[in-house]
């Protein structure tokens, strides 16, 4: 509330605020390093489990691409993160303690078990020395990948921010679909064409995925998922959109026209760029999202309503996420238990 | 322990938000006017454990008689409500903190141990009462200790210590619970109606909280949240959600790489 | 209280949450308002008819306390038939001067009673300088002898008595009918203040102000008690001192003074302004309220004696307190013979306040200047002719924690940027010494409720940092070492000065002990005294300050006492030591009845033990100890014998309450209201717009007046200005704008309007504003709030701007000082300024700055038609 | 602490083989927290005082160690604040130990632009000095029209109301003794 008539700062809105502050405080990450970890996290781990598909079925240029790709996110991802800590110099404390209710702490115990695997994966690729050893971080590194992808999904999730929050549901296949997207958008991108067919199909996949996610993201969060429609985070939202839909588009279309056989030089090499161009912008688009995600969830912090109008009307409606208020508030008698909670912002 | 905040006591007159500097040391934190009528420290953060919110309102206080001769019926109240780390029973900055730099003390209390904080910041978007922030030019996070310091030693924390009409109240939760259940009923029966508790109950979303509060309006008035709820409550479920999509995903590699021809 | 004094305030909502209930009158709706069942905006400036209504309301509805009343204050008795209130003279009393403007207090006599002093002496001055003690609200009755010497400030000395009275007994009617006793008149004089009259001039609704009346006279009685507290702004008033006789009367009236859970609380503001007026570093008054000697008047020590002793109640034994001090101060050399040094003591010719001091410096007769944890740039009113008269000096010393305003204007205060004065140009010398804090000497302070308080040194200070004890100490011993030789007389007070004080460790720190035991007193023996009972005219016994004398009784620093408050009683009287005697309500001797039995068990405080033979309680009874109730004096009883057993005002000459003042005070026996100096209201009660004995200064274009409503011109300054404290923030700054963590609470000059205001005058929140007087151009951040509001007074709308006084140019948080704004017209008893209301112009933005800046400030005194005579005549 | 030592040293041991198998708990204390400690339990004198700033008189327990204040805080005995304070009252450490506390004597020389540092006992002496040439130079003995002053009106004061009781005591007598009549304080004001 404010002084009333004298104060621009809260305008007359249908939700009571303190002089329009946030409620939360809103994550202090820097968008380009925890965007861009996130990103880059999970491509590593999607393309580490391409690696290993390939690797499998004796596709070495797509295997080694996706290994490569994985190392080279995963270097970029871990130096975002060192960067963004605030006390870089005790980056080991990240393995000080073994939390499940951290995300964080689970994820930099994954990462700790991936990172080197991805490592060595791509190292003995390009080296061509211990090959067992490569096998093996090869398939290490494909295990946990997927987890690397998507564990970052929970890391947004398990905070205050609202349109991360509500977003519970959505955002880990949304994450899984844009890694899976973006590790097809390496092998269609860089991989020799005759090994990156696998690729179409995980880019397909992963976009219908995404683009599925992406609008129950928006949708069925309730408000929270308003928080997207601000113009910052709604511009990337929809790049990343239409570059998936592009993407992965233009690989099928690649693979189609190149599955004809015998294809003139030109058309071979029109096709090849097709094939390349789907698979940068499916790259794109998965950066797009994670960034459009992430400024999304800024968006609601920063604005008061996302976190005041959802738990008031859960209070009104009498499914409080626990016994809330006291004397005075008729419906605080009725508070139900625990499970209400889950039952956020719908 | 914990806190009692009785906001129909208090004055307003910021001797928590400075007895706790001076314990605790923390820095000033800039001189902004805010024009947010005496409020200008504005919110909790890392460089204030404490602070005072001003709300100035067109409407009575209880039996209080109060003419402004503003237009309208000139009832007026002036709210003020010094706010502080909840120390939550399910505290989400420390389930999601990846360091153990925030642990739970032995009083029940939720600390952060500035030796092991290694800036991460998860711990702040995770509170659901926008209390823990990083400190600008250190990186780290900081909040309210309780005094833990001031605990071992048996003393009560600064900020109660020092509040002239005992506003802010230290002592067992229990205890304190009694005695804001007993506030309510009397302030009650005095005609202040709209008194109610907030964050005595052990049942609601972060299952209570280690400092409980007396309000006179709604709480999201005074910028707090009015259902607050841990984000680690939904985590399983969470887990659960990503181990599938993660195994989506190994699942769509496979099918992507058995389904294609050579 | 809230807002000032936090932590007093706790047993205000302790109270509340016992059931009190809690009447905040008040223009601005402040932190107490928000924790009060009752709050009242009023005019500022408009106390006196607020206060007089409700008098008027207790006598009108019978609510008074007939017992305490005929019993304790002086209603019966009968007044000259010379008198005349106000109600006969269109607002003046009988005895006006019109030449001297000021008042023969000889036409407020009792009927049968003389004044004391000589007739030969009492001129009716030029000007008007009776004094009282300022801010004061511990003491009942507070005033002076009456009438005074041409030009001659005279006393507070009985700001803990009265002017006494050379006949024994005034003549009384206890039926209370007789139209000249004083209840009769009292009853008169504020007939006129009915709720119609409060609305009117107060701008307070009837039905507000009759919640108020009905809330206090429920509360008031022989089982219940009423409590007045005011923050000194009361005082800051043209008619200040009569603020604190209103509410005296109804506090009086309702028989709540000298009981428990009654009285008026003056809530200082300075950690030992208490006792800087006890033990006085002010121009008027020597050491326990011993008035400074006065230039042809008070020419030895018996005519000085003569005049200034009451001949009943304590103080007819002045001449032991006087000669005990002397011989405090000069020892040996003090001797029957020469009077007891009395011919060392400089004499006063008028008032040498501190406003008057400016006049000094500016016109060249002050040359040397020392400010000791005081910023009169930033704190005194008019602040820009403080700066000014400092510019005149010849040297100046300030000593304070921070390089505060009054020391760096020289080169970069306002006058400086404006272009007024030039750094190089400016010949005084200025020394700065840090000064060392509570926690770096030793020494005591006095609180509001008269309680000395023993802090023990904790640290030594560092770097050049001392204390004022150690200063002052090197200083004299500095000055007598070089005049160690000097045989010149003038030197003599200085050589035969008791100056021999134990230091010790590294700096030579002199010992506050040893001082407090100088104050305290010794026997012809050196033994400690215990009393000021034990105090001799004879210059056996030496005292530095005979009401702190018990201080440091049987060699022990009463004032370190610190018996846990948990393990005595609730008056926890083994805490500090308050004078006198150690007791903590004065006067107790009204708790109870006149039989010396309690009003009622519930109020029971101090009785007569019948038994024993002797008065007993809760607290040290404010009494003769073994003077029973039922104890007439004898005709030529003097002294503490003339009080007679149910006398308990014994500081007074006849014992009794003063609803009426018939002397002392210079501005009239019954409080009137007056409007403020400026104000843009004409006073609905009298055609006498303002007080007509208030001390205006002599004409200097840097103090002009503004004109008082119905004058032309008036409307250029529609505005009533307040100023005050924040929670935040300590007087001028000087303790607090250097501080980060109190800065960052309140950061900036801000004034607070309504929002009516705002949209008048065009001002956004939180932008800026500038605020004009004929005196200066401020500049403030706006606070638009519902806080303020405007007020309907006479069928007009006054807007009120509240100014706190806290910002100077210095320190972490900086911005103007609102006494810039204020004038200097001063009450006429104690000569402080009025800044609690006054009036100003607002308009949206900053201001000019440099030469622009007078600019501004010459447009609004041309338009507003000011001269150096506007504001100054009697009415 | 004896216990700290036999604990492994990598906390995540300490949640496998202790109780706190979260590590939310004692599994995730440093070293430092183990042995955190109030700094007042290390002062070596807690000194009683008096708020310096209004005249409410809240009691102050100032906590010394090594020479310096460590903290200040409210004296719970006192009957008049019961160990509470305001936000001036719980600043008084900041006022009394903040590092911008001036520490030397400043001297401005007439006509300059700037202070300059001098020493102290210099200062005093000059400060001496002038009062003695100020109050030889104004020295009244009579008025104009005859009677005895015995004063000087050349040199003021103003100050007292945040000093010590023994503080007002030595300026007034010094004062009166130098025949300075012009000696106020904030009580006026």
């Amino acid at each position: 509330m404010s002084p009333r008539r004298e104060t621009p700062m809260v305008p007359d809105a249908e939700f009571r605020s303190y002089y329009g502050l946030p409620v939360i405080n809103p994550p202090v990450w820097e968008e380009r390093e925890i965007a861009g970890y996130i990103f880059l996290g999970g491509l590593a781990g999607a393309s580490s489990a391409m690696a290993a598909g390939a690797a499998l079925t004796g596709r070495p240029g797509l295997a080694r691409a996706a290994k490569l790709a994985s190392a080279l996110a995963m270097t970029g991802s871990m130096g975002a993160l060192v960067k963004d800590l605030g006390k870089p110099s005790r980056f080991y404390n990240m393995l000080r303690t073994f939390k499940p209710t951290s995300p964080m702490s689970v994820g930099s115990w994954i990462l700790a078990g991936f990172a080197p695997a991805a490592f060595i994966a791509a190292g003995t690729d390009l080296t061509g020395r211990f090959p067992r050893t490569g096998t093996a971080a090869t398939l290490g590194a494909a295990v946990l990948g997927p987890a690397v992808s998507t564990y970052t999904a929970v890391l947004l999730a398990d905070t205050a921010v609202p349109a991360w929050r509500e977003g519970w549901r959505e955002l880990p296949p949304l994450f899984a679909g844009s890694s899976l997207a973006a590790a097809a958008g390496v092998g269609l991108a860089a991989a020799p064409a005759g090994q990156s067919g696998p690729a179409v199909g995980m880019a397909v996949i992963g976009a219908a995925v995404e683009l599925t996610a992406s609008a129950r993201l928006e949708s069925a969060t309730g408000l929270a998922g308003q928080a997207y429609s601000a113009p910052e985070a709604a511009r990337l939202l929809r790049a990343g959109r239409v570059l998936t839909a592009a993407g992965a588009g233009g690989a099928l279309a690649a693979r189609l026209l190149g599955s004809g056989g015998r294809a003139r030089p030109f058309r071979r090499r029109s096709i090849g760029a097709l094939s390349r161009a789907s698979g940068a912008a499916l790259i794109l688009a998965s950066a797009c999202t994670r960034f459009g995600v992430f400024r999304g969830g800024m968006a609601s912090a920063r604005d008061p309503q996302y976190t005041v109008v959802p738990q008031r009307a859960r209070l009104d409606s009498g499914s409080a996420g626990g016994g809330q208020a006291g004397a005075g508030h008729p419906h605080v008698a009725a508070a139900p238990g625990h499970a209400g909670a889950v039952q956020v912002g719908e | 322990m914990g806190f009692f905040t009785d906001t129909s006591i208090c004055i307003g007159c910021k001797a928590c938000e400075v007895a706790c500097k001076e314990w605790n040391q923390v820095p000033e934190d800039g001189l902004n006017f805010t024009g947010m009528s005496y409020d200008n420290t504005q919110g909790l953060g890392a460089d204030t454990w404490r602070h005072v919110a001003f709300i100035e309102q067109p409407r009575r206080l209880g039996a209080q008689q109060v003419d402004l001769h503003h237009e309208g019926d000139g009832q007026f109240r002036w709210l003020m409500s010094s706010d502080v780390c909840k120390h939550c029973t399910q505290a989400g900055c420390l389930d999601v903190c990846p360091t153990g730099a925030l642990f739970r003390t032995e009083f029940g209390t939720v600390v952060v141990q500035e030796d092991v904080c290694n800036g991460c910041g998860y711990c702040i978007p995770a509170c659901p009462f926008g209390v823990i922030d990083q400190r600008k030019g250190d990186g780290r996070a900081w909040k309210c200790t309780l005094c833990y310091d001031r605990l071992k030693a048996d003393m009560e924390p600064a900020c109660a210590k020092a509040c002239p009409t005992k506003s802010i109240q230290f002592g067992p939760l229990e205890e304190l619970r009694t005695r804001a259940a007993g506030r309510v009923e009397e302030l009650h029966q005095r005609g202040v109606s709209e008194a109610r508790l907030y964050g005595h109950d052990p049942d609601d979303g972060v299952g209570g909280a280690g400092a409980m509060f007396l309000l006179l309006d709604e709480p999201e008035v005074y910028g707090l949240p009015p259902d607050p709820v841990v984000s680690t409550r939904q985590l399983p479920d969470m887990w659960r959600r990503a181990a599938v999509s993660a195994l989506g995903l190994a699942g769509a590699v496979a099918v992507a790489f058995l389904g294609t021809r050579r | 209280m809230a807002e000032c004094h936090p932590v007093g305030f706790q047993w205000v909502m302790e109270a509340k949450q016992r059931g009190a209930t809690i009447i905040h009158v008040d223009p601005r709706f402040t932190r107490t308002s928000a924790v009060a069942d009752i709050h009242v905006p009023l005019r500022a400036g408009s106390d006196i008819a607020f206060l007089g209504g409700i008098i008027n309301y207790v006598i009108e509805n019978e609510k008074w306390f007939r017992d305490y009343v005929l019993a304790y204050t002086n209603a019966s008795f009968i007044l000259n038939e010379e008198y005349r209130d106000t109600e006969d003279l269109d607002g003046l009393f009988s005895g006006w001067d019109e030449e001297s403007r000021s008042y023969d207090q000889e036409k407020w006599q009792y009927e049968g009673t003389e004044t004391q002093s000589a007739a030969g002496q009492r001129k009716k001055g030029a000007e008007n300088e009776q004094e009282n003690e300022q801010e004061n609200g511990d003491s009942g009755g507070a005033g002076s002898r009456a009438g005074g010497p041409e030009g001659a400030a005279r006393s507070q000395s009985h700001g803990s008595g009265g002017p006494s009275l050379r006949t024994h007994r005034p003549e009384r009617d206890d039926s209370l009918q007789h139209p000249l006793c004083v209840f009769q008149v009292l009853k008169r004089h504020f007939a006129r203040y009915t709720p119609e009259m409060v609305e009117r001039v107060c701008g307070v609704p009837q039905d507000a102000f009759l919640r108020v009346c009905e809330t206090l006279t429920a509360n008031s009685g022989r089982e219940r008690t009423t409590a007045f507290c005011y923050a000194v702004g009361w005082t800051q008033h043209s008619v200040g001192v009569q603020y604190i006789r209103t509410a005296s009367i109804l506090q009086l009236l309702l028989g709540n003074i000298g009981r428990p859970g009654g009285g008026i609380m003056a809530l200082r503001g300075h950690a030992s302004i208490q006792g800087s007026t006890d033990i006085p570093t002010l121009f008027n008054i020597l050491p326990g309220y011993l008035p400074m000697p006065h230039a042809g008047v008070d020419t030895d020590l018996d005519t000085y004696i003569e005049g200034e002793a009451a001949a009943q109640g304590y103080w007819a034994n002045m001449a032991a307190y006087f000669t005990s001090l002397a011989r405090a101060w000069w020892g040996e050399a003090a001797t029957a013979d020469n009077d007891y040094c009395f011919d060392y003591l400089p004499r006063l010719t008028g008032s040498h306040s501190t406003y008057e001091t400016v006049y000094a410096q500016l016109d060249g007769t002050c040359k040397g200047y020392f400010i000791v944890g005081e910023n009169p740039a930033v704190g005194s009113a008019n602040a820009r002719m403080q700066r000014l008269g400092m510019a005149n000096l010849d040297w100046l010393v300030v000593r304070d924690f921070f390089p505060i305003e009054s020391a760096t204007w020289w080169k970069d205060g306002p006058e400086i940027a404006s272009g007024e004065l030039r750094t190089e140009d400016i010949a005084t010398e200025v020394f700065f010494f840090p000064a060392a804090a509570h926690t770096e000497k030793s020494g005591s302070f006095t609180n509001t409720q008269r309680m000395l308080q023993w802090h023990h040194q904790a640290v030594e200070p560092t770097g050049a940092v001392r204390s004022e004890l150690w200063f002052y100490f090197h200083l004299g011993r500095i000055i007598r070492q070089k005049l160690a030789g000097s045989t010149d007389p003038m030197d003599a007070p200085l050589r035969d000065l008791v100056w021999d004080y134990p230091t010790s460790g590294a700096l030579a720190e002199p010992s506050a002990e040893a001082v407090l035991a100088e104050i305290n007193g010794h026997d012809a023996q050196g033994e400690p005294l215990s009393a000021y009972t034990e105090l001799k005219d004879d210059g056996s016994t030496a005292c530095g300050c005979w009401i702190y004398c018990g201080v440091y009784a049987e060699g022990e620093n009463q004032a370190a006492r610190r018996k846990p408050g948990q393990d005595q009683s609730w008056v926890a009287p083994e805490w500090g030591w308050a004078w006198p005697a150690n007791r903590r309500i004065l006067y107790n001797r009204a708790s109870a009845d006149p039989e010396g039995k309690p009003w009622s068990e519930r109020k029971a405080y101090v009785w007569w033990d019948e038994g024993a033979g002797r008065w007993t309680g809760h607290d040290v009874p404010d009494f003769q100890e073994d003077k029973p109730p039922w104890y007439r004096s004898p005709e030529e009883a003097r002294g503490p014998d003339a009080i007679e057993g149910d006398d308990p005002f014994i500081m007074q000459g006849d014992g009794k309450g003063w609803l009426f003042a018939p002397s002392g005070l210079a501005d009239g026996p019954l409080p009137t209201h007056y409007e403020p100096q400026d104000s843009p209201v004409s006073n609905p009660l009298y055609p006498q717009q303002r007080n007509p004995a208030r001390q205006i200064m002599p004409s200097r274009r840097e103090n002009l007046y503004h004109p008082s409503a119905g004058e032309a011109g008036a409307e250029v300054f529609p505005y009533v200005a307040t100023t005050y404290r924040l929670t935040e923030h300590h007087t001028a700054g000087g303790m607090s704008r250097w501080l980060p963590y109190l800065s960052e609470l309140q950061p900036e000059m801000f004034c607070e309007v309504s929002p009516e205001l705002a949209r008048e005058a065009g001002l956004e929140h939180g932008g800026w504003a500038t605020i004009i007087s004929a005196r200066q151009a401020i500049e403030a951040r706006v606070m638009v709030t519902d806080r303020m509001a405007p007020l309907a007074v006479g069928g007009r709308t006054v807007h009120q701007i509240g100014l706190p006084y806290h910002w100077g140019a210095n320190g972490y948080s900086t911005g103007d000082g609102a006494n810039e704004l204020a004038h200097l017209a001063l009450d006429p008893n104690v000569h402080i300024q009025e800044v609690k209301a006054f009036t100003v112009d607002i308009r949206p933005g900053r201001r000019p700055d440099g030469a622009a800046r007078l600019d501004l400030l010459r447009q609004y005194q041309e338009r507003a038609g000011i001269t150096l005579e506007t504001g100054k005549g009697r009415s | 602490m004896r216990e700290a030592k036999a604990v492994p040293v990598w906390p995540v041991l300490r949640q496998l083989l202790g109780p706190d198998r979260s590590g939310r708990g004692a599994a995730a204390r440093s070293r430092r927290t183990q042995e955190l400690q109030a700094r007042v339990v290390e002062a070596d004198k807690v000194v009683k005082s008096v708020c310096p700033y209004c005249a409410v008189g809240c009691g102050q327990n100032v906590y010394v160690k090594d020479g310096r204040v460590i903290q200040i805080e409210g004296d719970p005995d006192s009957p008049v604040s019961r160990g509470r304070l305001c936000p001036k009252g719980s600043a008084s450490l900041q006022l009394t130990t903040l590092p911008t506390r001036a520490q030397k004597v400043l001297y401005r020389r007439p006509g300059a632009a700037d202070w300059e540092e001098i020493d102290l006992d210099r200062a005093m002496d000059m400060v001496a000095d002038r009062v003695i040439r100020t109050r030889r130079e104004t020295w009244q003995w009579d008025t104009e029209d005859g009677h005895r002053v015995r004063r000087t009106l050349g040199i003021a004061s103003l100050g007292g109301a945040t000093l010590d009781n023994e503080e007002n005591y030595l300026m007034k007598k010094l004062y009166t003794a130098l025949g300075a009549v012009q000696i106020e304080n904030q009580a006026r004001i």
